[in-house]
């Protein structure tokens, strides 16, 4: 029962999966599949919730190095569990700018909106840090380059000289130099065409091979277990 | 002030600190990043379930089953054999739900890259290498093309040392894979800039503009 | 040689405040440096410049919410004020509801540049409006039934300019600025089922993807990212946002290319000096 | 200027509801105004209408083309669009199944098709003021495909790499003695584990940011069986943040049984492989943080990456931490190059498994793996010789549908 029927559960989804792709009265099975794994997703974020809380409150609890701010984190948390799921408006409905369905807002329910303002919070605290975590790949880019790209051998100068050329070929003050965009267009069109492909095709195959092994149980890892 | 400039006025300066409090990170790691950070955390762990409450467990699950459709009964009892997971002794009924999300998974995946990563390539790679009716370049840039695919291909062969001919062809493919990396690197710089105009833009116009 | 070692044991953190001032200098000190023009950006300014002044007007939408905005609201403000400098009327619309203050903005912010045009009479703000295709369609079925007031809650038939507007043969060429596939929408709607011209602006990522409209006449013409929105800046001499921020692109794109160089420069200067791998490899074991 | 703040915001959100209500009814009344009486001269009709079953699916669906009116884009251009009228008997009545704009020649028609009936259809040219049938085409019927032939040459494809995998494993299992090169990246994970150790320092492994389906986070996690068990030979710490709660949940299983592989079940601590966060940069946020407070002396970032890739490992770096990165993304493989120590570059990440474990059977899949690289190489090679011979029906055999047959 622990081993055996989930290796039998992998190897016959993989099947089906396998032959919806040739056989079309079977396509059902894709598009339910693809549904039923994304509420189990859904539902395992459960298990997310409770890891997450139990990090945060052995921290507390031990006062660990930083536990103060473990208490933000659950704060955040619940707050904004309780400002999506109890009001009585879908943040969503909001945000793909559906109609709202139910009554109407009566004083207190307008009340407890404002108070718990989901899509606020979502606008003015996660948007900005993510646009500003995202934003610091500027300064990473910069300092990888500075870093990395020394002559030491004959790729690392290959690399170089390409990231100098493109980087020269995108920009006014670098199109100034006759030729520089034409060169940028050849190396991304061409050789960089080339190497992506050669790259895809091995992970294709990597990554079937893979697929098959684990529908047939010989890459059983997952399951915790070694043959 | 109307409560709604209020409002925004009141967001935006949030964000402007929240912004300020992440950049602090360049520097060093501070009390301001650390708050910004378990912030974020908390905001993005609560709004994930929260969507995915609202757009996918609900119209997907709950919904069918008020209407009595029973046929969601199946993933339902998947998703309960996961949450098994928080029970030791019966935790290994989790594995039956992970082994159907595996194997549906792998099973796709085989197809899917089967045709985009092997016969799709192949095509595109199927190009004219006839001298006549077409200009040098476009011979030479095939050719090249040809080369690279055909080296970057021996690079990954593993069953094979890389010495002799075939380590010398594999070396050729390390050739372009490192002109497309530089390349690739090159060329992201400007996206990332960017991002970061963006940024400072709205630090130093729409927020600093208020003051 | 001190020098070189220093560089090569340099914090990273003097990189990043280059990096910042790089960003920085161009913001407050344009440089104003020479743009080339490439055929869709110039495709899609002969298609506004040949819309004649005071006739019909342009229809705008603003398609794009705050992650795309450094790169689409400077393309956005050169075609607002391309069209208010020519006289062409313009409608500015807004089909994504975390996208309506952007739109307003963009409206009120070009609105206050041209001080001699007017509200109403040379341009309007329609406000954000739910449906999207449903929106589209309906402005092809009755311009006015699809939007009964204006996005400050007017009544439609009070502004001069909507008068002799009823469906998208009154409406002499339409863009959509998006970071989204909403162009495809307006493409097949506007441009398929009603026959208006439509050209787009949208993200450097997605302009790839929009090639193919572009090649096969839907679009008539297509602004790419910050560096299209600069190109229209130059066509329309008027350098603005994109302009400067093509600026700090091209000085950070130098300081980079500067600091690799110098970067290798002190690799190999300290190299021959027999003061190897060490300090010159990875500065893993100080830590910073 | 008017604004709306006076109104509350649900009470704008009512205002969304109305607006769209609004819109929408009007659109519709608008479109049944639209039929009015026609008036003009009526377009030229469409010609030559075909309608087949759909191929290669289940049923329900009707394929229809037709050649456009003569007074679309030329004539008149008057047209605005086509209605596709359908009908079970040659006379009528005909309802309307799907409506398309100009410019469209061909339709599938997958509304309420019923397998094995027989289907009249009509597709009538509209201009503003008026309508022109086409002639009727029919009987046609919708029927059920048990084979796709569109994707036969991909069966053929998978059905050859089965073989060969099946072939390899098999004498990998006869005890065949199979080579396998060095991968520098892997060789290194035992050098990285007991740095790691001497400096009484742990270790971070990031699993990658996707799901249990993605095959890369398997790939990973097998690496990461490998790498517990190393780490607690070693009795250094191993810290596991997840992105996603079902890898989680495999993860710390995968860990746990390294520990009870090495004989220090009791040295696991599950709290030590943990979830974070499902959004992308709030996980990153979260990663940065432990890297730069625990410090850990090695870093492993092995699985699907996205933007975030630099932002980890420019991190890292910065942390004089030793970093081996391994993906198969091929956009961010030039980020991890450049900032990491060792990178697995695509098909390496899948190879680790066999490589580390040497286990004969995953040895021989890698041989398989190579065989088909040898046919792909031939395949190309055939195809570029018939296709500049002037024969271009070599490389429609890899086109995807496979139209060969149709």
């Amino acid at each position: 029962m622990r081993r055996q029927v989930p290796l039998l559960i992998c190897f016959v989804a993989g099947i089906v999966m396998l032959a919806q792709s040739f056989i079309p009265p079977l396509t059902w099975f894709y598009t339910n599949a693809l549904a039923w794994a994304r509420i189990i997703a859904c539902i395992a974020l459960f298990i997310g919730l409770i890891s997450l809380v139990r990090l945060h409150t052995t921290k507390i609890k031990r006062k660990s190095a930083n536990w103060q701010f473990s208490m933000i984190t659950l704060c955040a948390l619940g707050y904004m569990m309780l400002a999506g799921l109890l009001t009585r408006y879908g943040f969503f409905i909001w945000l793909h700018g559906k109609c709202v369905s139910g009554s109407t807002g009566d004083g207190f329910v307008t009340v407890l909106e404002n108070a718990f303002n989901f899509q606020d919070i979502f606008l003015n605290v996660q948007i900005p840090i993510q646009a500003t975590m995202f934003s610091l790949l500027a300064f990473y880019i910069a300092s990888a380059a500075f870093r990395a790209f020394r002559a030491r051998t004959l790729e690392a100068t290959l690399l170089l000289i390409a990231a100098t050329i493109v980087m020269l070929g995108r920009v006014p003050i670098g199109q100034m130099i006759p030729g520089i965009s034409e060169i940028t267009t050849w190396i991304l069109d061409v050789p960089n065409t080339a190497a992506k492909r050669g790259i895809m095709i091995g992970v294709g195959l990597g990554m079937t091979s893979t697929a098959l092994k684990i529908m047939l149980g010989i890459e059983r890892t997952y399951l915790g277990m070694k043959d | 002030m109307t409560l709604e400039t209020f409002d925004t006025t009141f967001g935006l300066w949030i964000g402007a600190l929240l912004t300020l409090c992440i950049f602090s990170f360049l520097y060093k790691d501070n009390p301001f990043y650390r708050f910004a950070e378990h912030l974020f955390v908390g905001v993005s762990a609560g709004y994930w379930l929260v969507y995915n409450y609202w757009n996918i467990v609900k119209p997907n699950l709950i919904d069918p089953l008020a209407a009595r459709r029973w046929q969601y009964l199946l993933p339902l009892a998947l998703g309960i054999f996961m949450l098994t997971r928080l029970c030791p002794k019966i935790g290994w009924l989790s594995r039956w739900p992970i082994a159907f999300m595996i194997g549906s998974g792998s099973g796709l995946m085989v197809i899917t890259y089967l045709q985009s990563n092997f016969l799709e390539q192949i095509k595109s790679t199927l190009v004219p290498l006839d001298p006549s009716g077409q200009p040098w370049y476009v011979l030479a840039n095939n050719l090249i093309l040809l080369v690279g695919v055909v080296s970057g291909l021996v690079y990954f062969f593993f069953s094979k040392a890389h010495t002799g001919v075939t380590g010398g062809v594999a070396r050729i493919g390390i050739v372009f894979l490192m002109v497309s990396f530089g390349a690739s690197f090159g060329y992201t710089v400007m996206a990332r800039i960017s991002l970061l105009i963006g940024r400072l833009y709205f630090l130093l116009h729409k927020c600093a503009g208020f003051i | 040689m001190s020098f070189w070692r220093f560089l090569l044991r340099m914090d990273r953190r003097i990189v990043f405040i280059l990096v910042a001032l790089a960003v920085i200098a161009p913001l407050i000190a344009p440089l104003n440096l020479p743009i080339s023009v490439s055929k869709p950006v110039r495709n899609l300014h002969r298609a506004v410049d040949q819309v004649p002044a005071g006739g019909r007007p342009i229809l705008v939408s603003v398609d794009y919410d705050p992650s795309t905005v450094p790169e689409l609201r400077p393309m956005t403000l050169a075609v607002l004020r391309h069209c208010l400098k020519r006289g062409v009327p313009v409608i500015v619309l807004n089909l994504y509801p975390t996208g309506s203050g952007l739109a307003r903005d963009a409206v009120e912010t070009v609105g206050k540049e041209f001080p001699g045009s007017s509200y109403g009479k040379d341009y309007v703000y329609m406000g954000y409006k739910p449906g999207v295709t449903l929106v589209m369609m309906g402005i092809g079925e009755d311009f006015h039934d699809t939007f009964p007031t204006d996005g400050y809650g007017r009544q439609s038939s009070d502004l001069e300019m909507l008068n002799g507007v009823k469906n998208y043969d009154d409406i002499a060429l339409m863009i959509d600025f998006t970071g989204s596939a909403a162009y495809e929408a307006w493409i097949m709607f506007a441009h398929q089922k009603y026959g208006c011209d439509v050209g787009a602006g949208v993200t450097a990522v997605m302009a790839s993807d929009a090639y193919p409209y572009l090649n096969s006449g839907q679009l008539v013409g297509l602004l790419g990212g910050l560096s299209g929105a600069a190109e229209y800046e130059q066509l329309i001499d008027w350098p603005g946002n994109a302009t400067i921020g093509m600026d700090a692109q091209s000085v950070v794109h130098i300081l980079i290319i500067i600091l690799i160089a110098l970067g290798n420069i002190a690799y190999f200067a300290t190299r021959r000096q027999g003061q190897t791998a060490q300090a010159a490899g990875r500065e893993r074991a100080g830590g910073s | 200027m008017l604004t709306r703040a006076s109104v509350s915001f649900a009470g704008r959100r009512l205002l969304h509801l109305s607006m769209c209500v609004l819109a929408g009814s009007l659109v519709l009344c608008c479109q049944a105004l639209c039929q009015s009486p026609p008036s003009d001269t009526p377009p030229f009709p469409a010609t030559n209408l075909v309608a087949k079953d759909t191929p290669d699916d289940d049923g329900g669906s009707i394929t229809l083309s037709w050649t456009l009116s003569a007074d679309d884009s030329g004539g008149k251009n008057d047209v605005i669009g086509y209605e596709v009228r359908r009908s079970k008997d040659p006379n009528g009545p005909f309802e309307t199944v799907k409506s398309v704009s100009k410019g469209t020649s061909g339709v599938t028609d997958e509304s309420k098709v019923e397998n094995d009936a027989g289907y009249y259809y009509q597709v009538v040219t509209k201009d503003v003021g008026s309508e022109t049938p086409s002639t009727v085409f029919g009987p046609i019927q919708a029927g059920v495909q048990w084979f796709n032939l569109g994707r036969l040459n991909t069966l053929i494809v998978t059905l050859i790499y089965i073989t060969l995998l099946l072939y390899f494993i098999v004498q990998a299992k006869k005890g065949a003695k199979l080579f396998i090169r060095r991968i520098a990246g892997l060789d290194a994970l035992e050098e990285a584990v007991g740095r790691a150790t001497e400096m009484g320092k742990p270790i971070l492994y990031v699993p990658g940011i996707s799901t249990i389906s993605d095959v890369a986070t398997i790939a990973s996690l097998n690496i990461l069986s490998g790498v517990a068990r190393t780490v607690a030979e070693y009795d250094t710490r191993i810290i596991v943040p997840n992105y996603d709660p079902i890898v989680m949940t495999v993860a710390q299983e995968v860990v746990r049984e390294g520990f009870l592989a090495a004989g220090k079940p009791e040295a696991y601590n599950e709290q030590d492989v943990f979830y974070v966060t499902s959004s992308q940069f709030p996980f990153v946020a979260a990663v940065d943080g432990i890297m730069v407070r625990e410090r850990p002396a090695t870093n492993l970032f092995i699985g699907m990456f996205f933007a975030e890739s630099l932002i980890l490992a420019e991190t890292g770096a910065s942390t004089g931490a030793i970093q081996i990165a391994g993906t198969d993304a091929v956009a961010q493989l030039p980020f991890f190059i450049a900032a990491c120590d060792y990178t697995l570059i695509g098909e390496e990440l899948y190879a680790a498994s066999a490589y580390l474990s040497r286990a004969p059977l995953l040895l021989g899949s890698l041989k398989g793996q190579d065989w088909m690289k040898m046919f792909l190489i031939g395949c190309i090679l055939i195809g570029l010789i018939t296709l500049n011979a002037g024969y271009d029906g070599f490389k429609s055999l890899f086109d995807i549908p496979l139209t060969i047959f149709r």
